[in-house]
């Protein structure tokens, strides 16, 4: 494995502790991740980045929120709506840009891209494409740390859309049933792709769905990170009793659901009321009037932002392509023999020698 | 005749079976409203309303296994699964309940449904979107699959798994939706169960489906500038699959190159190659070559996402190694 | 197809108006369920009946309050226990024990068997082997009497245990989103095989579970037909408009999970609890008490009940194999070409004639 | 040596590896107070407690992923699927996600994950609870397939799934759980990806795997009285798949035939053919035979069961109809 840069553990005590500090932190990190957001979209346009490319714009305060009321030890299970998620748990921008671009400095050395972030130092346990995925596996991570009696906790964030599929209603009764240490965070952003919270589930309350498993639940205002920060933080530590807990955040997507989307679905006013009304603007808002932002921060943040954005496209830009060579490396963690190692154009067999010729005895692929 | 896109050929099908048939419905995640991640759908909802249109909650087996038991009570459902990847949150209902239940009731009820899958890699979509994996429904008795490579098949085809009382998959592909090509002003059904000799020739039999009865094609006609005479052979249908349309061509030819986009272990490919082994075993001069996905899970990075999916260069290597080992056995 | 003899629908008044006709109805029929359960117990001890083999035995006034609480063109969807279903629907015991019997008489033909009872004039539209598996079909039928603005409604009967599974969930969500005519009823005998409701399920009142769809639900003694009866017609009158309906029933299983299960995790004492505190016996003994059963009623309908189970097992016995030459029969309903009809014997190309000999033109299987 | 059975070989395994490694659990539908559906784990939560033997709900997807995750974060989960048939329940979390993680996350989590199942048919459980789709798992990049048909490989190899950092699904078989046989006092873990020539022989070579392997033996047995010598390959790994000692073995004998107990067409005797007919080419005087199960939804009436499942006899029979076959090419 090359040597590449790890994401340093936070230390325990790392939160600002003044409740202005937080608030600037938490601004900070939204500021952050709307700039990576914006920029990874423009890479998308100059097929810089490929595949499926959903972003967190407008959903920066529930992102934030959640990951800040982390222990560095607990675990993080995320959708394919992941990139906020990689940088508020502290994962550099560099490795995450790399990521989307394919590259090898990636977080997931570009096996994963944009949906699939993982980073084991960070405990990022992966965004997961497959809608729902990322729910049992984070279910058993909750099973790893109780059976053990771990003091970890496991975070394991979904849209809306995903608590109508099997998956969830399995784990949710699995994880309350065996009083495992996690999570399940619904980010209600009022969508699927195109299709309604009301349009696709039957109880739209979503934190409501817990009681079917006699689960605490909650919902919470998903645009202000303070506010989720908090309940995270309740949520957390009834998880850490071995009671898992069902927080809701309610948020909006401002874009399309990934970046070729043009939400046709949505009116021009819809759009303009979206972009008007959006989280991190009203936040900032806030924040200035409370006298906690000045223009200056706002301005020295949001270069700071850029700043940190355009390096990472940079680092990205220069990091290398994976090799061919290396295409065989990880279908398996233990070596077996007979493992197929075969290009497309390979043949099974080398054009072996016919009988009573010498044999090749090269093995087949 | 006119020249339209696969997209096209498949959303007119579908169309007209609705126009054609109230008992048609369609059923799928984000297939109204959003107008169909893959915009086959487009304005159907507004067609035909939000009862016939009916968009779905994230829940692939729930809407499948939905659309089975509409069909057991004689509606004709078409289910959208957004990629086939999706369709192993469903595969439950359907291996173990619409391909079982005309067989397992002693032929009292019949499921005519259609599922419309799209396969297909190389978007940079990772290992859990880049799967081609139809065999598991090809496989199975009770299924009907077909994967059209054509605008024309799409239609004929489509046309012929919205009529047939059985369950029958359709194989879309990602990578052929924006392809275009001619289409009869009135499309008849096509015959499930029959593959095409889609270009004669004499030289060798390369076999394909979908995106890789494409790549046949281009790799025949690339080859036929240098006089080398390939026929292509289209199977369009998976299950049942044509062994005599296969095995006739390489009778006449000697040898045969199969070429898919699946895994090569255990993939399509394999029973193909068993079939033409066994079927013209004493004309066949030179071992059946395939052609198929390098053995990983897909990378996202396009550098190894190409590395790993077979190509036309591909095909056409294997076509003249193939033809290499014949004359080397002459 | 053979001339099979029909399930009768039966005509829409037939059901016995005063309550005592009504209770002694139902006490025959639980009667009969009860020694056609026994006599299939036997029946597969002889190695007459094959497969696994579920019975109704404890079970009897759910089943027979359900049944009779439907109209003649309502459909029916149950597990693999589904024998008493079949009976108290109207379905000959003929031919659901030639079914259990393997043979071309039984209801499905001899293809289902013991899971797979499924009768298309009775509407029973299958048990189904694979737990969950019949909760998306009947929410499908459901979808398509609805879509004709039909006035059936659809019973899918399931177990305890099953309501754990994904499809349950997705299938409750989409029935009430789409406000379709159906009853889900579970019939909670505390058991999955051997693994206890409180065990399985973290919200054990199972009916609560409704409230994630916003679907009214109930829970009625399951041991008392005339309450599962009455129960059942709310349900379905709820279900006729438009609304679904979750019902609860709470009842025992009598023996093992299945024929060949001795329950070696219920206590000897458990076990002679059960039998004593059998709801058939309860059941007589009220009527009893009621002196709406007499001892002469009750001899005469266990002898009549065990005349006709008597008659099915001759009957079951009497009728035939399936014939070899049918294998390929069921496998599509639309034929088509290069469909393989092959035995496992037969070589898949017939011995071809080699290059310059005539060839046989014979189509491969 | 002692002579045990295959069930109680696996027992032994699993109770080993229990009392040998505090990260290995077990977790299942009714394993612990129900003491397993075919009683491989009876004893096991007397013994290791609720903590350590884990009843789950009925939820495949659900518990299957769960070990997934456990796995991921350093446990060894041995998952029981009470049938592999309803394994199409939990597909999606083996295939799009234990398959995948390794791979998709740049090597970063290891999935070391057991999952056990029976195939098998035979028991007139019906269409739903016969089937063999072991070729859904072999089929996938990042899973380990292995099939016993000893005791004593049973052992070996479930000791060797253990003890491996990949998803590794072990086949057991319903027919076979009851069939004895001798295992080592001290069994080594066996390793993944190798075939074994079960009986050597130099007239046909006939390759199985679990059930289908023990009918290659007695097929074995019964023509050597006629002095018929057949070289046996039992598979044990289907995923890898051990070619080249298929392909020594045939180079030898220059005659095949495969037998299987799924359904032909694409079946995992398709890739042995295919396998064969290719590295084998020039050396094989007939073409390769595949037995396998008769391409319906398996009927639950034991007349029509018994016609569709590949028996000894069929296996016999094809073994003369190959030999003849070469003789008339001779
Ligand atoms: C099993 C599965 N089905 C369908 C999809 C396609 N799909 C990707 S995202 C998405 C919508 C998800 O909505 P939600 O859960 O609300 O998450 P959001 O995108 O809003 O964050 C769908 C249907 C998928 N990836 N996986
Ligand atoms: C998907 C699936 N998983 C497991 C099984 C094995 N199985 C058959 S019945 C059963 C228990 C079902 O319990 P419940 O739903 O309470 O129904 P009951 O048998 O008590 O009527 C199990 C686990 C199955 N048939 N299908
Ligand atoms: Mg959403
Ligand atoms: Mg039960």
């Amino acid at each position: 494995m090359s040597a590449r840069p790890k994401t340093p553990r936070p230390p325990k005590s790392a939160a600002p502790c003044k409740d202005e500090d937080i608030a600037l932190a938490f601004y900070r990190q939204m500021v952050l991740i709307r700039r990576f957001e914006e920029r990874a979209a423009r890479g998308y346009a100059e097929a810089k980045i490929g595949g499926y490319c959903h972003l967190n714009l407008g959903e920066e305060a529930t992102v934030v929120g959640l990951m800040a009321a982390l222990q560095p030890d607990d675990y993080v299970y995320a959708s394919y709506r992941d990139h906020g998620y990689a940088l508020a748990r502290g994962i550099s921008p560099e490795r995450v840009m790399a990521e989307l671009y394919g590259r090898t400095d990636g977080v997931s050395k570009g096996w994963g891209g944009s949906m699939h972030l993982f980073d084991v130092d960070a405990r990022l346990m992966g965004g997961y494409g497959i809608v729902g995925g990322q729910v049992p596996l984070a279910t058993g991570a909750a099973l790893a740390v109780a059976h053990r009696g771990g003091a970890e906790a496991v975070l394991c964030q979904m849209g809306d859309g995903t608590t109508n599929i099997g998956a969830f209603h399995e784990s949710l009764n699995l994880a309350s049933l065996w009083d495992l240490p996690i999570v399940f965070v619904v980010s209600n952003n009022g969508l699927g792709m195109g299709t309604t919270v009301e349009g696709s589930s039957a109880e739209p309350d979503l934190f409501k769905r817990a009681s079917a498993y006699r689960m605490a639940s909650e919902r919470v205002d998903g645009n202000d990170p303070v506010a989720v920060h908090a309940a995270a933080l309740r949520a957390l530590t009834h998880a850490r009793s071995g009671k898992p807990f069902l927080l809701e955040t309610v948020t909006e997507r401002l874009k399309g659901h990934s970046v070729v989307d043009p939400a046709g679905y949505r009116t021009r006013e819809q759009k303009a009321q979206l972009l008007a009304g959006d989280a991190l603007s009203a936040y900032a808002a806030r924040l200035t009037e409370r006298a906690i932002l000045t223009d200056d921060a706002t301005r020295e943040i949001d270069e700071a932002a850029m700043a940190a954005v355009d390096a990472s496209v940079r680092f990205a830009d220069a990091s290398a392509h994976p090799a061919t060579s290396t295409l065989f490396d990880y279908t398996y963690a233990t070596a077996v023999p007979n493992d197929s190692r075969r290009l497309p154009g390979q043949p099974l067999f080398p054009a072996a020698a016919r009988p009573g010729e010498t044999m090749s005895e090269k093995a087949p692929a | 005749m006119t020249v339209i896109s696969y997209r096209q050929a498949l959303h007119d099908a579908l169309r007209e079976e609705m126009q054609r048939d109230a008992d048609v419905l369609l059923i799928g995640e984000e297939i109204g409203r959003f107008e169909g991640s893959y915009k086959i759908t487009a304005g159907m909802l507004e067609e035909f309303g939000p009862r016939r249109v009916r968009d779905t909650p994230i829940a692939e087996e729930g809407f499948t296994g939905a659309a089975i038991g509409a069909a057991m009570v004689g509606l004709r459902p078409v289910v959208e699964i957004m990629t086939i990847n999706f369709s192993l949150l469903a595969i439950d209902q359907i291996v173990n309940h619409a391909a079982k239940i005309y067989g397992m009731f002693g032929g009292q009820a019949r499921v005519p449904l259609v599922i419309r899958t799209p396969g297909g890699g190389g978007q940079q979509l990772g290992a859990t979107h880049s799967q081609n994996i139809e065999l598991y429904y090809a496989f199975v008795p009770g299924m009907k699959v077909v994967a059209p490579s054509t605008p024309a098949d799409a239609k004929a085809l489509m046309l012929a798994a919205i009529r047939d009382d059985d369950p029958v998959l359709v194989l879309e592909n990602l990578a052929l939706y924006n392809t275009t090509g001619e289409v009869p002003d009135v499309v008849e059904p096509a015959e499930i169960g029959r593959a095409a000799v889609v270009r004669t020739g004499s030289d060798i039999t390369v076999i394909g489906y979908s995106r890789m009865a494409v790549i046949a094609r281009e790799a025949a006609e690339v080859l036929a500038r240098e006089g080398i005479d390939v026929e292509v052979i289209d199977l369009r249908s998976l299950r049942p699959l044509d062994r005599v349309t296969i095995v006739t061509s390489v009778k006449k030819t000697s040898c045969a190159v199969v070429l898919e986009d699946d895994w090569l272990t255990y993939g399509i490919g394999a029973e193909i190659a068993a079939t033409i082994s066994d079927g013209a075993f004493d004309w066949l001069d030179a071992p059946v070559r395939r052609v198929a996905m390098a053995e990983v899970p897909m990378p996202y990075a396009k550098s190894l996402e190409m590395a790993a999916l077979p190509s036309l260069a591909d095909a056409i290597g294997a076509i003249r190694a193939t033809l290499d080992a014949r004359a080397r056995r002459a």
